[in-house]
């Protein structure tokens, strides 16, 4: 670590808590949200199945998943990355593990890479115990563990490098020096040749959407799109549930599943403003967003369905909630707070109307809504943030590394000397839908082929007999409750 | 002997018990039970998913007694659970051949 | 951003988990606490009203809420602020809103504004929620909505103005310095005249409790105080429950009764010691303050329910932990460790005795005691705050910032150069009992009002057949448990 | 404080969160866990044990406990301290208890002393609440109230003080510095002396086993090992349940065991990555570290379990995890992720080993597996440690404080300039062996004794009736649930 | 008159009932039980104890119904709640001497 | 054929089993009940208001048996239920006029 590169502790303490927020997404708040959604004889299951999954993809991400995503992957850098980072391996020439420093979206602001593996090993665990929700009550638990080995490995690693890998501007910035050093004393034609390195640079490494210009600023694609659609498919694959449509499958307590909402809200501040990597004012903006987003999605679905069905419930509240969450996730940066309020009620009635009367219509049972709240809105969110982020809108704009004088010479956390490369509203809006289209594509074809793969191996879904007594007996030889 | 059966609505239980209790009846058992019957239940709706729950939340009271007390515990009974309003329950009599307190072995009259 | 005005990331960073604590106090805390208490079939209906509650509360917060507690109000500015900052408009001239920084009580010391924002949001969300423990199992949920609104613009608002409106150490340092420079070069005849200025000063620009000189470190005036009698007379205006003093009306799980009272602890922190604005030795001493009070009227409320009643129940020892944690929030950042342990015995064996005691002679319905915990404790706390202040028994003392040299030159954190204004303990007890007279008076005849127009407008309670059928069918068409 | 004492807000707001996350870790997280495996007529005596441990080790922290555990106990320092804190007299002469600070592992690095006095309380709060799941469902409430008075009077303060104890680099520092003055300029022999001057130091001021150079990051011994073997002790001086063996002693809800699990999972960053009072590279090593031991663990419990009981349960793997939490506490701050991995495998296999098999063939009845999870997991932690510590191993090896040249002139936060201690793989964990067995014998020994003296005053265990009421009506005059 | 007791499978309730209604019953009331019986139970392990569990859930449903009815009643429960494996459930049929419906009074026939 | 109507205390459940079950009586329905009778109820205070319960947790176990094994069915429930203090419970007794066993369709004795 060079003395420039000394770390703050500000940062380091917001980043740590971050990462034991969005930790606390998952296990309890996830496995509860879902697991109140299910009746009692399949509560074990659900809690076993996010649990488990948190568990495996934590050893997975340390062993070679980091690697993949966030490191340079030579011919297929533009997909994935490659494993020079594997197990760990990151200590810097002649020093430890804890002296690697990772670089932050501000000039010369670092945090220790193993804050910032740990901060996005988070991120791989929670993404595929989304998914278990579309196909909740009728899994098998082998079949799921399978399912997810393969699933982070040809589906999460690449669209996470594919969105989020990119040098930082921290290497911009070595570069541009680099290049300005070069080309001597002349002021104007290092600045140029700085541009042209910028370019370059960008242009060979980083993944590919992150150069198409998408923006997502924690994870709307990467995460809620990519688990959502995977979700569809699954619960498609495996058919519906037995008594579907005709029994009464509700909710086992929905006291659960608002304790998992009321902490999924606290810890998504982990995951996104715990995103901007640093505690300044633009973390406090995420932050902001990802209240009021919430509360607007959550009022939205409250006064939808009273107006619709006649009754404000609790479900339908916190349900809005969330989809506020998701929706407002790959905004949360990039939005100001007028404009996420606009999404949060956007994302609230269409979600609404999209679970309550387009998946009735379309017959699909995906039980507990992984497609109709993580995807729709995530589409949503990803759209929304290409128009939001308009300082017009009271978007804080794009940052144009390639002009950040100020920030390149000086290292300030705000950008204040550069120049927006918002290249209008069509024009993102444009990317971040080719963005979202990747997304659908990979991961739906993708999760395709690997669920037949697991079907093919294992099985995909318990028989009658089991799913009937409840997977909590049949697979996990427990009962949830023995009141 | 006889075992009366009475459906009642739960918050009516204290006032039959009281009821009982004032006649001298002082051992009853209850059960909570789930009537389907003319009145009529609700929809709970979650997420979209309408489901009609029929079945409403009961209590069943089993009260043995002689056979001459019969009569007049059907009538605190019905006094007592009754609001007037359909689902307020039924009351059954069973014929009842022995009867024995576990603990001291009585009998039958001795054992109620 | 002057060079200044740069913020400490370390403060950043406390107040952004500040922020998120205080949210999960509301949600699931608060909820849960209070769900536990209520029979099942009203369990839904007092998690919606917490959630619900918290979603209004934060969009109205953003669009004129902050605006009306922390901008100055012009004529009205004594008890309330004005439309300057509505809608979220504080970016500083030029800037954008994540640029914008907000005073702490330390001299040169800021936070990003919006963390500020946030932070006092979670205030204004978790205040009116405490109400509806008052009226639980009876409210409609369309007047509940309707009163919250009316409430926190007509009650809350200006109370939190009144005492926490103050430009801060900065605005004042900015005026003496301002004064110093016009006076010349003369030390003495600057001092005089910076006193002055900042006498003036504070006379114009605070609200009217902080005028007089009230202490209230984290809100219990504000918080507790004003929501235990808007309970107390909500629960007479409602009337009793069905059933009440007769029936069984027992707590469905104080199972989640406790993991609510843990849960608000937990939180309180960030209320308590995130009140102190930064991340020092002054916040180490709320937080330990918070701990120890806790644990003093736990203990209290179990030893004295132990010898009176026969049994040490839970209910009583997490209701005693909460009895401490409203006592010494406004002592926090006053009183001693020693001293918060004597508030907290004297708030557990007070708060056992009235609820048990005075409640029961008094008759009336309040559901979850809101008004035996809240006002009651937050009126010890108030009041004891004036005593336990003094540097005699253990406390901080005062801070006098007219004499504050070394604290306005070097902007440093503790304020070693200043000297006390504590008036001695008879003066200062007066001045509490003042605010806390004129807290009483406000909320409990501005909310009987607002309950009465609510009334007119839509009703209070719902029919005696809803009431019994339980809320959560009866208003929100779901059940909480399916076992 | 001197300019020199001037602490980092980034340390103090990441040791402010650890703090509050130990707490969550005692309530609700491990009421829950024990809470969950009990049967509902128990639940609330659970509940209540460990918040009223909470509650009443906090008094007893605050008035002598801390001071026991962290000054110079004269005559007797190597087994306690004295008793000149007692009642948190920490103010610096001439200063308040806000400016009081504490050493942290680096030399120059302080943080509030208020700070670390609560993170420590939170240490003493939980380690006697882990013991009430050895001996739940059939002791009395008055006899583990007087019990956890003296348990942590008499052991868990003297074994805090033999293996933390030491008067921190800072104090090193100083005598270094001060024996270098009195050696004149002469700088060889200015460094002899400040070597000798640091031994001697050391050797004066240290408890026995930190001397000793026992090793123990975040407690393994402290807590986990002495928790354990205290509740063994307990669980055969009680004697079985009624019942056990025969009748279904089922958990009541693991719903709330798995609440439980994950909330000890994510408040033991605090306690782990916590312990190093600092938040930098190597709080986030300890972090990764309580990431993967944990994943590792759980895996291998359930795995276990599959294999060899034909189904995996979430019980198992919720215990695995627990155990790996366990394992890896003494080492999180020295083992590297590989290590600590492996370290997480070999107790997730070991203590299922032990709980299902070991356990059954002696047939005491340790409720709620403390010895088995916690005993058990915290011998491997404390052995592995000295053995994962190597840098041959991925470990960080020992900072030798004596040759820290460069970390005593620069107060730089890493020690680089520190050449280790490392007396090699066979010394090491023969001294972590030692540690181990002094700590099984005094916690073991004393627990006895106490225990008898319990029996003795006011008897250990409820009468046969009362235990068949269940706790909950017999002790506390409430059930958990009225459903 | 008669009350008709059948234990059955638990999620043959909605079946049971829908037969009962086609022959014009329109009252009946459900209690959860556990029963034990041929049907064997399944064992579970808590952290390496094992329990064998012989109870295994059931619901018991009660009709009251006129004697000449009970025949009809008997075969249409038996066809709805037959899966045709062990554990099917039972119906056992007990006199009943009287009925009375609480809200108004109406006693026996009239009250089914 | 009987009805043999046992309500007990809860913890008593696996000795009248093992009694049953070694009289040959392989079947039997168990319901968690509540009971009111001599034995007195417990307090309970909720932060100073007071309940009296009066309602304690018994079982009810229903088992049919042929007319002739009743005698021997009372009897061995009585032994293996009896704790001697208050609150042991009760047997009752009532007639069964039908049993089929829903599976196969067998009749009365076959049935049980
Ligand atoms: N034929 C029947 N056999 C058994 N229980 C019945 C019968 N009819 C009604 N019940 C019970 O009585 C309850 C009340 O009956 P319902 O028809 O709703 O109203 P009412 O009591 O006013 O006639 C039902 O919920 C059910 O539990
Ligand atoms: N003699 C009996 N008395 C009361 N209930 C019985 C009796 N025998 C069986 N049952 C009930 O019937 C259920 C089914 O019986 P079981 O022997 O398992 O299978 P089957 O119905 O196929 O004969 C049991 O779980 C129990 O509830
Ligand atoms: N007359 C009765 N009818 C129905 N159940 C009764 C009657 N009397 C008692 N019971 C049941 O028997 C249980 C035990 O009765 P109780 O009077 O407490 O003691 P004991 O069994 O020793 O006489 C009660 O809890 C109740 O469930």
């Amino acid at each position: 670590m060079t003395a420039a590169q000394a770390v703050n502790k500000g940062d380091v303490s917001w980043m740590l808590t971050s990462t034991l927020l969005v930790l606390l997404m998952s296990v309890p708040g996830l496995a509860l949200f879902y697991g109140g959604l299910v009746r009692s004889k399949n509560m074990l299951s659900v809690l076993t199945q996010v649990f488990a999954i948190v568990c495996v993809v934590g050893l997975i991400w340390v062993t070679y998943g980091y690697s993949l995503a966030f490191t340079n992957g030579g011919a297929l850098n533009a997909f994935v990355g490659g494993f020079d980072k594997a197990f760990l391996k990151i200590a810097p020439e002649g020093k430890t593990i804890i002296d690697a420093v990772a670089a932050t979206f501000s000039n010369n602001v670092y945090i220790p890479e193993l804050v910032f593996v740990a901060f996005q090993m988070t991120f791989a665990m929670i993404t595929p115990a989304l998914i278990v929700g579309a196909f909740a009550e009728r899994m098998k638990f082998s079949a799921l563990l399978l399912f997810t080995v393969l699933w982070v490995t040809f589906v999460y690693f690449p669209i996470a490098h594919m969105v989020w890998y990119w040098g930082g501007p921290d290497t911009l910035a070595l570069e541009a020096y680099k290049a300005a050093l070069a080309a001597g004393g002349d002021a104007s034609k290092a600045a140029a040749a700085a541009a042209d390195a910028v370019s370059a640079y960008n242009a060979k490494d980083a993944g590919l959407l992150y150069q198409w210009g998408a923006l997502d600023f924690a994870g709307g694609t990467v995460v809620h799109i990519n688990a959502g659609i995977a979700g569809l498919v699954g619960a498609l694959m495996l058919g519906r549930r037995i008594g579907f449509g005709r029994d009464l499958l509700a909710p086992h307590s929905l006291t659960m599943t608002m304790i998992g909402a009321s902490l999924l809200w606290v810890g998504w501040f982990g995951f996104n403003a715990g995103s901007n990597l640093e505690a300044n004012g633009l973390t406090a903006l995420a932050m902001m967003n990802t209240f009021v987003a919430t509360c607007a999605a959550a009022v939205a679905w409250l006064f939808a369905e009273w107006a619709v069905k006649g009754k404000p419930s609790l479900l339908g509240m916190v349900s809005g909630a969330v989809a506020g969450l998701v929706a407002v996730t790959p905004a949360s940066g990039f939005a100001g707070p007028m404009g996420a309020i606009v999404l949060g009620l956007i994302a609230g009635v269409v979600c609404f109307f999209f679970v309550t009367t387009v998946k009735n219509a379309l017959g699909y049972d995906d039980s507990l809504d992984v497609f109709g709240v993580h995807c729709v809105g995530g589409i949503l969110g990803a759209l929304g943030t290409g128009i939001l982020v308009s300082s017009g809108l009271g978007g804080t704009d794009i940052v144009d590394y390639s002009t950040c004088k100020a920030a390149i010479d000086n290292g300030v956390a705000t950008f204040s000397g550069c120049s927006s490369s918002y290249p209008g509203m069509g024009a993102q809006f444009f990317t971040q839908l080719k963005a979202v289209l990747l997304t659908l594509v990979w991961s739906g074809v993708g999760s395709a082929i690997l669920y037949k793969i697991v079907d093919l191996v294992v099985g995909l879904r318990v028989t009658a007999d089991r799913e009937r007594e409840g997977l909590d007996l049949a697979e996990h030889g427990e009962r949830a409750y023995n009141m | 002997m006889k075992i009366v059966m009475a459906i009642i609505k739960p918050f009516k239980l204290d006032e039959v018990r009281d009821a009982l209790t004032s006649l001298g009846v002082h051992g009853l058992t209850v059960t909570e039970v789930k009537g389907y019957g003319r009145q009529k239940g609700h929809t709970e709706i979650y997420r979209g998913a309408e489901y009609a729950v029929s079945f409403l939340p009961k209590l069943k009271i089993e009260v043995a007694v002689a056979a001459d007390q019969v009569g007049k515990v059907i009538d605190s009974i019905s006094v007592a659970a009754r609001t007037g309003q359909i689902g307020d329950g039924k009351i059954f009599v069973v014929p009842l051949d022995h009867a024995v307190r576990i603990r001291t072995g009585e009998k039958d009259g001795e054992a109620l």
